[in-house]
């Protein structure tokens, strides 16, 4: 099976330039990729070795390098290997093109990865939001939104004064390392 | 596959069946709580006399639940490793994970199986707690989730320190301990929980945390950086410090400390010399200041005091008696404790700030008290302890009879010639197995066999070196006697020495606890010696400074009386080290800072006038 | 603003009808909403409205140690929470390169097999509440707990036990735990047959969820559906067993599969998977005792633990189907990058949305269970 | 506004908290017949907001069985007397909840569990979720643990259930007195114009919990923008939709 596999992925090296294929472990292959031929390497993927099963697309967003990268995870229920397509996109205008018409699950996380990291996927069959509909701040998941700084923005919290604690003040304790402090 | 027939229509009377659930036992279980699973995680207990506060379960709260609480009436000791700080957790936050019951250095922590508490809205202060062995509502329960052996999430274990074998180092003054490899001091600093018990334990309060911190991320630089914040002896300390923090450290508490001396020690040797002296000099101040100081001897004192100066542009001066600087770091300590190029390395930078050191003068010989007065806007007295007390017993005037610091000097500076086949250390502390030691090397390097003897005072017990010092004396042939009162040296009739007399030691305090040891007549030993070396303790050289000025300066018990920052009566003068507190170097660097810091105040409120 | 629940929509003359289902409904699953298109009592179109249990894990993680996400990981899935911690303790340590000691392994499958009984359990009865046979669920739920007890015995936690850190688990079993699972499982095996005639052999629950949410292998298979939905449609995969991690390859266990695809079915491979658990755990019952050693490798000082760069993909089979997640480390002390791709993120969303159309409202709350959706996975 | 305007208000002084004084000896007696049966039987609202929900269905089904308190799971807010906050509320779940705590019918008693309701619980760091739950309504008892085991929520029901009895549950009241507070807190996180169908100021009137502090400039605010809600319009019979089916 493995054998039939390596061969195949020769042949995808032939078909793609400048595909980089690695594989991982037994079921693991990581394949990079540019943006413009990631498509095709699916295609092909699901039409020859039947890679018809897409486990995920996650996106990580590396703000370094102002890249979006976008991780495409597809399961062949036959070779019973995951490869996981890596490709990246820069970051402006974070705009990509949808696979929906490749594998349906896509709708989800590329809706997903819309509303949290503000990628467009132009083709896609619904990019209106879905988690965040109620909120009307930046994309949280990218890295510039600091989530702790936003709620210390936004929301008081519980200020306690128990008795123990206001006798203790009284005799000159009290806290003294709050767990802000460390952060 | 499934093997059920779900097709089956039943019939009418199969309910009927269901008269069978009448013989079973109940699920219900009754309307109160039950006890919980033994390692429930459950509220909180902490046994407040085994917690020190060291807020390591704050760092490692993944939901900012934990408030340290300063509490008046606990003992707070940092030379001891004790804050009167203690958890404090708010319920609010908290998810019961037990990560801080884990990773609790001192394994006070835990969680009960008490889980039952409920409150009003204008009763929620009760969400924040305090814990303490009582339990949340003054109920003991059982413990629930503790510490476990297979579950700490600490390593107690410290990365071993290679050193020469006995055989290899018995006959040479090459270092002993050989130092972390980086694999050893990656791992080493990573043990660290960055509890800063070090830093408050510390004499000079070095940033040992940070740099701890910088070795673990492999910034070296950064380590160093951390390092000359606080002490610009660094090398000689990352070998020979008395390193208090570690006896501070809180994962000392179940396991070994952090080895943070040899983890300085890593950081130093580590780096290039160029390159260190380069990050000193990044300390050196653009701008000159018009005042002049002098500092007399070239002790971890005097060089600290010079550096701290320097650092604020003042010109400073230091005058050595010896032809080279370093004081008892170069005269006291042997060799392979402390090679002298590591010595020089820290000298070196120091006066690469610009701090000048006129060697080879002695104050009341070469130059007076006077003129240094005269010359400069203050002076600094850090002349150390360099002349050996005496035991004062019958013969001990004998030219055969010397200070061990005194040999320690000659060694240092080549001049132990005649090596004794036979020699006798009185004493028991670190300085006598120092002499002891070199004296076995020389021995060694001369005759190939080892006749030293160390009579101390105190049993093996109370003995005052450190127990590793008498281990590896021992390993390399030094003949140690406990409870052994020196009486009399000794001196046939042609003036020659021949051996040190000793009783037996019965008590060495009286009933008030002074100093008064009584002897054992009947026990007496003899033990030839070519060379009786004293090593009972030092005191410092008073004459220089003149009888003019002695007169002047206030003393106490023999010692020069200062204030706490080391002022004199002198309006001029300073004085700081081993001559105002005691032998150590990491408190001589303490002073060192110390006193430069006040006479920059001081020299500051001059110039502002008034 | 107005919550859209309270946007007053004036169709044209009709009887379609939009309704908001839930998220504070009975017939829904945890805190989860529908807006359905009626016609009369028919769907003509449903609309997954999520985020009501939205946390932001993802975004927490990135500001979180490696070891402190092992609190909040099983939060993910409440109703399943053990796999939630292992999958992301395997993805830690395949970045990190540990080896988890042989025992650590089978104490993990336990808990993973333990945590689905315990979830299929509940599942039942959620179903069995929405077709109005509330035994059923008192009955599963109460036998769930006796699971819990074991949980909470092993793990000092009920529901969220965060037992598992990269690298092992935290603690050892306790004496005589296994005799005690051994009872329970006992327990358990003879309580089927009872599940059997009250609930899968009633004919009101086989009539109501026979061909209903009907999805062929193909569609299944088009819609990215995995765990027991998929094999309920006849393709026996498994991520424990064609992707296996832990000790899976060393047990002995059958992968259930009915051909219907219809809720009927669903339901009937939970009902075999009950089987294949318990014969798993009875294999480990009896092979935990031979295999000594550690129960963790060990870890540097959390609070000091750099992950290497690098990223890795694992995956688990949970109660619900394929879990998955994505690790990216930069080297530092924090995750760059968690993806959790849970099954439901599938099941509650596409999936549902295209059973429920055509079907009856009644049913839709049916579906859902059948499919056993688990709203917090979608919203993370 | 809505129709709760229409109902007769009796022209008295009303002081916040106490009831208005009766003439009728009975009815203090009448009255504490009425807690009695009220905590007795307590209907609690289906509805799972977070994560603790997953103890319930242990505490209400037969191994842990609240029924033996008296208390059942209700579906419907407005017949529900007890609303059960299990854990973190997200911003758009705290929406709902205040909507459906509007809706039911006073008096009605909150329940907050799990850490999350007290003070942000493990997501005080999340953008998503409300912290402290007092700030948006009155709760009137709290339960600790991530979550709470079923006997900790029996146990904390039990306190509640004597609280009615002696009529110390109150803070539903406080919801009408002090609705600028709590609407001030909403209109902070979920802006300006956020308004709800149910119309507290004349319910508080209604109830005679109209105080200093109900009205303020957070309800001012309210009433620039609030329109009543406008019915829909249905047809059960239509020609050409039979005509289509």
């Amino acid at each position: 099976m493995t054998k039939a596999l390596d061969t195949l992925l020769d042949s995808l090296l032939g078909e793609l330039e400048n595909i980089r294929v690695q594989r991982v472990t037994q079921r693991r292959i990581r394949v990079d990729v540019d943006a413009d031929a990631l498509p095709t390497l699916l295609e092909l993927l699901q039409g020859r070795a039947g890679y018809i099963h897409l486990s995920a697309i996650s996106c990580v967003d590396w703000v370094d390098e102002l890249q979006f990268e976008l991780v495409y995870h597809v399961w062949s229920y036959e070779t019973r290997t995951l490869i996981s397509a890596h490709t990246r996109i820069p970051r402006e205008p974070g705009v990509y093109i949808s696979i929906y018409d490749l594998y349906q699950p896509a709708a989800f996380f590329e809706r997903d990865i819309h509303e949290m990291f503000g990628v467009y996927f132009e083709g896609s069959p619904n990019m209106e939001k879905f988690i965040l509909t109620e909120w009307n701040g930046p994309p949280p998941m990218r890295k510039e939104f600091d989530s702790e700084q936003f709620v210390h923005q936004h929301f008081e919290f519980e200020n306690y004064q128990p008795d123990w604690l206001r006798e203790l003040e009284a005799r000159g304790g009290g806290i003294t390392k709050r767990p802000e402090d460390i952060r | 596959m499934t093997d059920i027939d779900y097709e089956d229509r039943g019939s009418i009377l199969k309910p009927l069946r269901a008269l069978g659930f009448l013989g079973r036992p109940a699920v219900t279980v009754p309307l109160k709580p039950r006890d919980a699973s033994e390692n429930y995680l459950g509220f909180h207990v902490n046994d407040w006399s085994l917690c020190v506060g060291c807020s390591t379960c704050q760092k490692v709260c993944d939901n900012a639940a934990i408030s340290m609480v300063k509490i008046p009436e606990l003992p707070e000791d940092p030379v001891k490793g004790l804050r009167n700080e203690r958890p404090a957790i708010d319920y609010g936050r908290c998810c019961w994970c037990g990560l801080c019951v884990d990773i609790c250095p001192t394994g006070s922590l835990a969680l009960s199986r008490e889980y039952v508490h409920h409150c009003r809205e204008e009763e929620l202060d009760s969400y924040f707690i305090l814990p303490d062995p009582n339990g949340m509502h003054q109920e003991t329960y059982p413990k629930g989730w503790a510490k476990t052996e297979d579950a700490d999430l600490l390593d107690l274990q410290r990365q071993a320190m290679d050193e020469l074998p006995c055989v290899q180092r018995v006959d040479t003054f090459t270092e002993i301990v050989e130092g972390y490899t980086p694999d050893q001091a990656l791992i080493e600093a990573s043990r660290c929980v960055q509890c800063g018990m070090c830093h408050d334990a510390c004499p000079t309060h070095m940033q040992a945390p940070e740099y701890i911190r910088a070795i673990w991320e492999g910034d070296l630089e950064q380590a160093v950086r951390e390092i000359y914040r606080t002490n610009p002896l660094a090398r000689v300390c990352g070998r020979v410090c008395t390193h208090r923090c570690e006896t501070a450290c809180s994962i000392g508490r179940r396991g070994e400390p952090v080895a943070i001396r040899w983890l300085k020690r890593y950081a130093m040797d580590s780096l290039p010399d160029d390159r260190i002296r380069e990050i000193v000099l990044e300390l050196k101040p653009n701008y000159l200041s018009s005042r002049k100081i002098a500092i007399v001897g070239s002790g971890p004192a005097g060089l600290t005091a010079a550096f701290d100066l320097a650092k604020q542009g003042i010109d400073v001066t230091i005058y050595e008696a010896q032809q080279e600087a370093g004081g008892m770091m170069r005269y006291g300590i042997p060799e392979y404790r402390l090679p002298y190029d590591h010595l020089d390395a820290d000298i070196a930078a120091i006066s690469a700030l610009g701090v000048n050191i006129i060697y080879n003068t002695r104050i009341g010989i070469d130059i007076s008290m006077a003129d240094l007065q005269h010359n400069h806007d203050a002076v600094v007295l850090a002349i150390g302890l360099q002349n050996g007390r005496s035991t004062r017993i019958p013969g001990s005037d004998h030219r055969q009879v010397v200070s061990a610091v005194e040999l320690l000097r000659w060694q240092s500076a080549g001049q132990f010639l005649d090596i004794p086949q036979r020699a006798v250390v009185i004493g028991g502390g670190n300085v006598a197995m120092d002499a002891a030691r070199t004296l076995a090397r020389r021995q060694q390097q001369e005759y190939a066999q080892v006749n030293v003897t160390v009579c101390a005072l105190e049993d093996l017990e109370h003995m005052l070196a450190d127990p590793e010092e008498i281990d590896e004396a021992r390993e390399e042939g030094v003949t140690i006697l406990d409870s052994r009162g020196p009486c009399e040296c000794v001196v046939d009739e042609y003036d020659k020495l021949v051996a040190l007399k000793t009783y037996g030691v019965i008590s060495v305090f009286d009933d008030e606890g002074r100093f008064a040891p009584r002897y054992n007549q009947d026990n007496a030993q003899f033990h030839d010696a070519d060379l009786i070396i004293e090593a009972i303790g030092q005191m410092s050289d008073t004459n220089i400074l003149g009888e003019e000025l002695t007169e002047r300066l206030e003393w106490y018990r023999g010692r020069l009386k200062v204030t706490p920052d080391g002022r004199t009566s002198e309006p001029w003068l300073w004085a700081a080290g081993d001559m105002v507190n005691g032998p150590d170097v990491v408190h001589a660097i303490a002073d060192g800072h110390r006193v430069a810091s006040s006479i920059d105040t001081c020299l500051v409120a001059e110039e502002t006038p008034a | 603003m107005r919550p859209e629940n309270y946007q007053a929509v004036n169709h044209p003359p009709s009887n379609e009808f939009e309704l908001n289902f839930g998220p504070n409904h009975p017939g829904i699953e945890g805190n989860y909403a529908f807006k359905v298109k009626l016609n009369g009592d028919r769907v003509l179109e449903a609309k997954a409205d999520a985020g009501y249990l939205h946390r932001g894990f993802e975004k927490l993680m990135e500001g979180r140690l490696w070891i402190q996400n092992i609190a909040l990981v099983p939060r993910i899935c409440v109703p399943d929470p053990a796999p939630m911690e292992i999958c992301y303790s395997l993805a830690v340590e395949e970045l990190g390169g540990l080896e988890v000691p042989e025992r650590a392994q089978w104490i993990r499958v336990m808990q993973l097999e333990m945590s689905r009984l315990a979830a299929h359990l509940f599942t039942f009865g959620g179903h069995a509440a929405t077709t109005g046979m509330y035994s059923t669920m008192f009955w599963g739920v109460a036998d769930r707990d006796l699971i819990l007890d074991r949980f909470e015995e092993l793990t000092g936690g009920r529901v969220y036990s965060i037992f598992n850190l990269p690298g092992g688990v935290r603690r050892d079993i306790p004496e005589g735990y296994l005799s005690r699972l051994g009872d329970l499982l006992d327990y358990l095996d003879s309580r089927l047959t009872d599940y059997d005639d009250l609930f899968f052999r009633n004919q009101v629950f086989v009539k109501r969820a026979r061909d209903l949410g009907v999805m062929s292998q193909e569609q299944a298979l088009k819609w990215g559906v995995t765990g027991p939905n998929l094999r309920a449609t006849g393709l026996p995969f498994d991520v424990r067993r064609d992707d296996p991690y832990l000790v899976y390859d060393q047990l002995d266990f059958d992968i259930p599969t009915e051909q219907a695809g219809d809720a009927l079915a669903r339901n009937l491979v939970r009902r075999a998977e009950l089987q294949q658990s318990i014969r798993i755990l009875r294999q480990i019952i009896a092979q935990l005792p031979h295999i000594k050693g550690p129960i963790r490798c060990p870890i540097p000082n959390p609070l000091a633990w750099q992950v290497p760069a690098g990223d890795s993909y694992a995956r688990v089979e949970s109660s619900k189907g394929e879990l998955g997640y994505y690790v990216v480390s930069t080297g530092g002390e924090k995750p760059y990058r968690v993806h959790v791709r849970g099954p439901s993120s599938m099941h509650a969303v596409q999936v549902l949305e295209n059973l429920a159309v055509g079907a009856r409202l009644e049913d839709i709350a049916q579906i859902m269970f059948s499919l056993d959706a688990c709203p917090p996975e979608v919203d993370r | 506004m809505s129709t709760l305007d229409k109902i007769p208000v009796r022209e008295q002084p009303v002081t916040p908290g106490q009831s208005t004084k009766r003439s009728n000896p009975l009815a203090h007696v009448f009255d504490d017949l009425v807690a009695f049966c009220r905590a007795k039987s307590l209907f609690m609202l289906h509805y799972c907001t977070g994560c603790g929900a997953i103890e319930l269905p242990p505490a209400m089904t037969s191994r842990y069985d609240m029924e033996q308190l008296g208390i059942q799971p209700m579906v419907t807010p407005r017949q529900a007397d007890i609303l059960l906050i299990t854990g973190y509320v997200s911003i758009k779940t705290l929406k709902r909840i205040i909507l459906t705590y509007e809706q039911m019918s006073s008096p009605k008693y909150v329940i907050g569990i799990c850490s999350c309701t007290v003070n942000g619980g493990m997501y005080w760091q999340s953008y998503a979720t409300a912290k402290v739950l007092k700030d948006y309504l009155p709760v009137d008892l709290y339960i600790a643990g991530c979550m709470p085991r079923p006997e900790a929520v029996i146990d904390g029901l039990k306190e509640l259930i004597a609280d009615i009895k002696t009529g110390r549950a109150d803070n539903w009241k406080r919801y009408f007195q002090n609705y600028d507070y709590y609407l001030g807190n909403q209109q902070k996180l979920f802006g300006d114009d956020w308004q709800t169908p149910t119309d507290i100021i004349a319910e508080a009137r209604c109830y005679q919990l109209l105080t200093d502090q109900t009205l303020g400039k957070h309800t001012a605010l309210l009433e620039q923008h609030q329109q009543p809600l406008e019915a829909l319009e249905m047809r059960l019979r239509n020609k050409e939709k039979q005509a289509r089916d």
